[in-house]
């Protein structure tokens, strides 16, 4: 499926989705409610069936006080790919896990606690991927500051 | 949706019967050993390299990064206008241009140009984005030193105009006045006397201080 | 011809009769003498080993330390030597210590009977063969200690795999040697070679003779933990196995005796089935039989032996490495069942006299 | 909404209590940070029973180095540069990666020399990587005589590059808008040599290695993964292809002149590791016949087509752009706010989906199972923690 028709498409299954301008590919944004009952219907759905989770990642807009968690579907029976956004605020970062529906979200969701404190409700293992366990701080936050960072001299 | 492009499948390896298998594992083994033997019986195959015997042959190739240089002319002037260009484009703040006035014409020139060594990662930016063709990068792969401050290094010979400047000065004795004489191992590097961040100022000088109360008792 | 058998022991037994003083003479000749033995045979097989490795390998191997790096294993026993003995926190000290003796002591007692030529062996045992298969089981138990000892669950594992693989080859190795033992009559390593003054063992016992030598070779080579069955070190599966832990001389120790095993096995096979330091001969061919017999017997036993040694060199550096129960299914599924075999035919053969010379 | 965070403690410590359905006893032991077959620091908190491997729990972090915060603050010229240290044996293709993503959001067209230079590079480069790994893969099996050929062909590609590009490993290359360096004028004819020389070698390596039976029966049917994992994990490259799936960016999404040449996709049957094996030995006599086709017809034009000096700053947006490396798909996701430096940048890299992979295969194997699984999977560390 093209561009268009698969936005069309997924808009069409599910309310409260917004276009993503501005990005290079196929993007939509949806509210973290509804996230893990899209999800679902986007592995699922014959039209769609995105069976691999590409990638996971997390924006910190630090201005505007939120997180974007970016999920970058792709199809391996239609060759297309979705990113869908969610935004919630930076005080309690916390979306349903996917990890039920993609193995491969336990790490990515994982990683992402590790590195922006974002929390994943029905996670299973949910603890630090790359720094110990009792790291203080998140460093891909915008604001971490720690003793030994070195920062470039402008 | 169709899989459009050619694929090749891995090919099934079908069993035999119990000697078969058995004859065919042994002639496997000796096929490995045929090739091993072969290499044992013939030296000319062996490539190692002698290293510090073969020192006088061994050649790098000419592009080969090893080791940032400042080109001089048979003059010894560089071309170097303290721009700062590199600096600001190295992207781990190994390239320090240090600049000045220049005392009788009150030009901007170069005073210093420094690069850590123990932090560049060779990645040769610097000498893609300088205007004036001054940075190269040499083949000299034996850097290793004892003490890691040995690493910062001052690049220009002299402080002073660039080669531009320089040769609008008729007079070869003027010309030697403007530049000031500039050794490796100088300037505000912990070697001289000033601090650079994360380490301390004047170790060098302290240390031959007190080696030298050592030895005269 | 008319081989002679000169022992040290002999010589020590009749000096006996005279006083204690001569025998006791005899008997630290013995000692010194294969102490000696070890020492360098250690250092030239590692040397060797590192020279043919780097061969197979489009390397040179050592090169610095004297010419061509001959000095090389000196050095590097020199630096084993002067190397901090540590001994691993809460491991089981005196065991620890101990092990690496245990297995040392095993290689060592068997250089005692090998057969180097008539007039050069330390003493010739009326039960040579049962005795080397004895005393060499006897270093398997320094590498259960050791691996136990050292307090480390890699080196455990690697030691249960050794105890599991040398006991299971144990078994085919010794229904190969019992092979020859038929054949020759005795089990004295002596008469095993002079009865193959008639032709080996390997090609006068048609077909057993061979399917028994490929046996033995393979079960020792597991026995002595050499790839293709080196899975108690395992360098990639278990960093190091049992001798994980160990540094200095006694690493040194377990290294020495994995390598003056690889000369016992080699030994051991060559005695028994290419006749030992027993020249060439046909059965029939005195004039052929004359002209191999110009060379010394020494010399046909180094020969031998170091061709065995080359090829069990020649595996270890071509081959990958069995899993563990493979290595379990080659003992008991393969090896065993044939080696019984050939042990039924063999008896058959000696039974009604089928083989060559005879 | 509460979520419980745990530790690495607390899941080893709450396995322990569960009790075995045999009486014997299950125990944990740490295969890595220093290990000789994690290829690096990879540690691996393994689950025994005896022999029998019953879990493996990775734990990473052991060369994590903050690319991405690192890339918050670099210009997109100077990120190129990290890239190369994410994995090091495909150290130009991650420059592609990151210089694609760059060219295509600032709508940079580049001609034809361009990308044919990068698409043979990148073709060499697959071939040394996996070079590099049919060597260790011998090595972890037990034979240490692979590894040395391995890298003894290796080399001759290695001098190709520092011939031509003045480094060995960390190259730097590729660069938004070209390349860094015009080629060497040697570089067509050592090519051509390095072709001639390598096709009986890899021969060699067929009857040295994969037609061994020790080889063959301890990777035959070992670590079967299935498509539907597969693709759940979100493995990609050879690891999913040797699972039965046909994916291969350089087929279905072509980047450089992939479009134009000939060549086929290695596919395996099982999944299983000498499935891997496979598919790997037969993408280098792929990438063999890919250079052959183009490295007669590199036609004459610029290598570079943007002032070096001059900061690229890309509009305000998303941007995420893939590769196929010799591991896997790499995926760049460059969010801009319009400056000259990225607000936030991501690798997405194909060894970090790939090792957990042996999370779902490895139960029930032998510990040398594991080995040989791992290696298979030609795992480069620094690319799983970046």
């Amino acid at each position: 499926m093209d561009n268009q028709s698969l936005i069309a498409a997924v808009t069409a299954a599910a309310n409260n989705i917004k276009l993503r301008e501005k990005a290079d590919r196929a993007a939509i944004e949806v509210p973290a409610e509804g996230l893990l009952a899209l999800m679902q219907k986007l592995r699922d759905d014959a039209q769609f069936s995105f069976d691999m989770l590409c990638d996971h990642t997390v924006i910190d807009w630090l201005a505007e006080g939120t997180f974007e968690f970016v999920y970058q579907l792709y199809s391996m029976t239609h060759q297309h790919y979705l990113m869908v956004l969610t935004r919630v605020s930076r005080d309690n970062p916390t979306v349903p896990s996917v990890s039920s529906l993609w193995k491969i979200a336990e790490w990515q969701e994982r990683e992402c606690y590790d590195m922006f404190g974002a929390l994943y409700d029905g996670h299973k293992d949910l603890r630090r991927l790359f720094l110990e366990d009792d790291w203080k701080g998140f460093p891909l936050r915008k604001d971490y500051k720690d003793d030994f960072m070195l920062e470039r001299p402008q | 949706m169709e899989i459009k492009f050619k694929t090749l499948v891995a090919p099934e390896i079908k069993r035999g019967c119990l000697m078969g298998n058995m004859f065919n594992a042994l002639g496997s083994l000796w096929k490995g050993m045929k090739i091993t033997i072969y290499y044992l019986t013939h030296p000319s195959t062996v490539v190692t390299q002698q290293y510090p015997e073969n020192r006088e042959t061994l050649k790098m190739m000419d592009r080969f990064r090893a080791q940032l240089t400042m080109a001089h002319d048979e003059n010894g002037h560089h071309t170097c206008t303290a721009c700062g260009i590199c600096d600001q484009n190295c992207p781990n703040g190994s390239i320090n241009v240090v600049d000045r006035k220049n005392p009788i014409t009150g030009k901007k020139e170069l005073d210093r140009y420094i690069w850590r060594m123990d932090s560049c990662t060779f990645c040769n930016i610097c000498v893609q984005v300088c205007p004036f063709g001054t940075l190269e990068m040499k083949g000299n792969f034996e850097a290793s030193v004892y003490d890691r401050r040995l690493f910062v290094y001052t690049l220009n010979k002299y402080a002073g105009p660039d080669q531009k400047n320089l040769l609008k000065i008729e007079n070869l004795d003027d010309r030697k006045k403007q530049m000031e004489s500039r050794d490796i191992f100088g300037g505000p590097v912990p070697l001289s006397g000033q601090s650079i961040a994360g380490l301390e100022a004047g170790v060098f000088d302290q240390l031959r201080k007190t080696e030298e109360a050592a030895t005269n008792g | 011809m008319n081989w002679e058998i000169k022992t040290v022991a002999m010589f020590a037994s009749e000096a006996l009769r005279e006083g204690y003083l001569g025998a006791a003479g005899y008997i630290i000749l013995g000692v010194v003498a294969i102490a000696g033995f070890l020492a360098v045979l250690g250092m030239v097989l590692i040397y060797a080993e590192r020279k043919v490795a780097g061969h197979f390998q489009c390397r040179l191997g050592p090169m610095r330390v004297g010419w061509h790096g001959v000095l090389q294993t000196v050095a590097d026993t020199i630096k084993l030597f002067l190397k901090e003995d540590i001994v691993p926190f809460q491991a089981d000290k005196v065991l620890h210590i101990l092990a690496p003796l245990f297995t040392l002591l095993g290689t060592l007692l068997v250089l005692a009977v090998v057969p180097f030529s008539p007039g050069m062996q330390v003493a010739d045992v009326n039960i040579g063969v049962v005795y080397v298969t004895a005393v060499g089981g006897f270093g398997v138990l320094g590498i259960l200690l050791g691996g136990w000892s050292s307090n480390n669950k890699w080196s455990l594992v690697g030691a249960m795999r050794a105890g599991a693989q040398i006991i299971s080859y144990e078994v085919s190795a010794t229904l190969a040697l019992l092979v020859v033992v038929l054949f020759s009559g005795s089990l004295k390593l002596s008469d095993i070679i002079l009865s193959q003054e008639q032709g080996w063992w390997i090609w006068r016992a048609p077909v057993v003779g061979l399917v028994g030598f490929v046996i033995f070779f393979i079960a020792s080579t597991a026995e002595i933990n050499r790839t293709p069955f080196d899975l108690p070190e395992g360098e990639s599966e278990l960093t190091a196995g049992f001798h994980t832990e160990y540094s200095g001389m006694r690493f040194a120790f377990f290294f020495l005796a994995e390598f003056i095993n690889m000369f016992i096995i080699s030994a051991i096979a060559a005695t028994l089935y290419l006749g030992g330091w027993m020249p060439f001969h046909i059965g029939g061919l005195d004039g052929f039989n004359a002209v191999m017999d110009l060379l010394p017997p020494g010399a046909w036993f180094a020969g031998k032996t170091s061709f065995l040694i080359f090829v069990l060199m020649w595996f270890r550096w071509t081959f990958p490495r069995l899993r563990v129960d493979q290595l379990m299914r080659l003992e008991w599924k393969i090896l065993l069942p044939i080696g019984f075999v050939n042990l039924i035919a063999a008896a058959f053969m000696v039974m009604f006299g089928w083989y060559y010379g005879n | 909404m509460s979520v419980i965070v745990s530790s690495l403690e607390q899941r080893i410590r709450a396995d322990n209590l569960k009790e075995s359905p045999l009486s014997t006893q299950e125990y944990f032991v740490n295969m890595g940070p220093q290990h000789p077959s994690t290829h690096g620091v990879l540690r691996m908190v393994v689950k025994l029973d005896g022999e029998t491997v019953r879990e493996v729990i990775p734990v990473l972090g052991y060369i994590h180095r903050g690319i991405e915060k690192m890339g918050e603050s670099f210009g997109y010229r100077q990120f190129v540069h990290m890239t190369d240290r994410i994995d090091y044996l495909s150290a130009l293709i991650n420059n592609w990666a990151v210089s694609m993503t760059v060219e295509k959001a600032a709508k940079i067209e580049l001609n034809d020399r361009i990308q044919i230079i990068r698409t043979i590079m990148a073709e060499l480069q697959r071939i040394q990587s996996h070079q590099l790994w049919w060597g260790v893969f011998g090595m972890d099996m037990g034979a240490f005589t692979p590894f040395l050929y391995g890298f003894r062909d290796r080399e001759i590609i290695t001098d190709i590059f520092e011939e031509t590009i003045g480094a060995r490993l960390t190259m730097n290359y590729i660069q938004p808008g070209g390349l860094m360096f015009d080629i060497h004028p040697n570089f067509q004819k050592r090519v051509k040599d390095f072709l001639k020389y390598f096709k009986p070698k890899l021969e060699e390596y067929e009857t040295l290695l994969s037609g061994n039976v020790i080889l063959q029966e301890r990777v035959r049917n070992v670590g079967i993964m299935d498509a539907k994992t597969a693709i759940s994990i979100g493995a990609t490259g050879p690891v999913l292809r040797a699972s039965g799936v046909k994916h291969d960016l350089r087929k279905l999404d072509p980047y450089g002149v992939y479009d134009k040449v000939d060549f086929d996709v290695p596919v395996g049957r099982i999944g299983d590791c000498w499935d891997r094996y496979w598919v790997r030995i037969e993408e280098i006599k792929q990438s063999m016949r890919i250079v052959e086709q183009l490295i007669d017809n590199i036609p004459e034009g610029k290598t570079m087509l943007m002032k070096p000096a001059v900061k690229i700053k890309l509009p305000e947006g998303t941007y995420y752009s893939q590769v196929e490396t010799p591991r896997g798909v790499l995926g760049v996701f460059v969010v801009s706010d319009g400056k000259d430096k990225p607000y936030r940048i991501h690798l997405r890299t194909p060894n970090f989906n790939n090792i957990w992979s042996i999370t779902e295969m490895s139960s029930n194997w032998r510990l040398g199972d594991l080995v040989a699984m791992l290696s298979s999977l030609d795992v480069v560390v620094p690319d799983i923690d970046r």
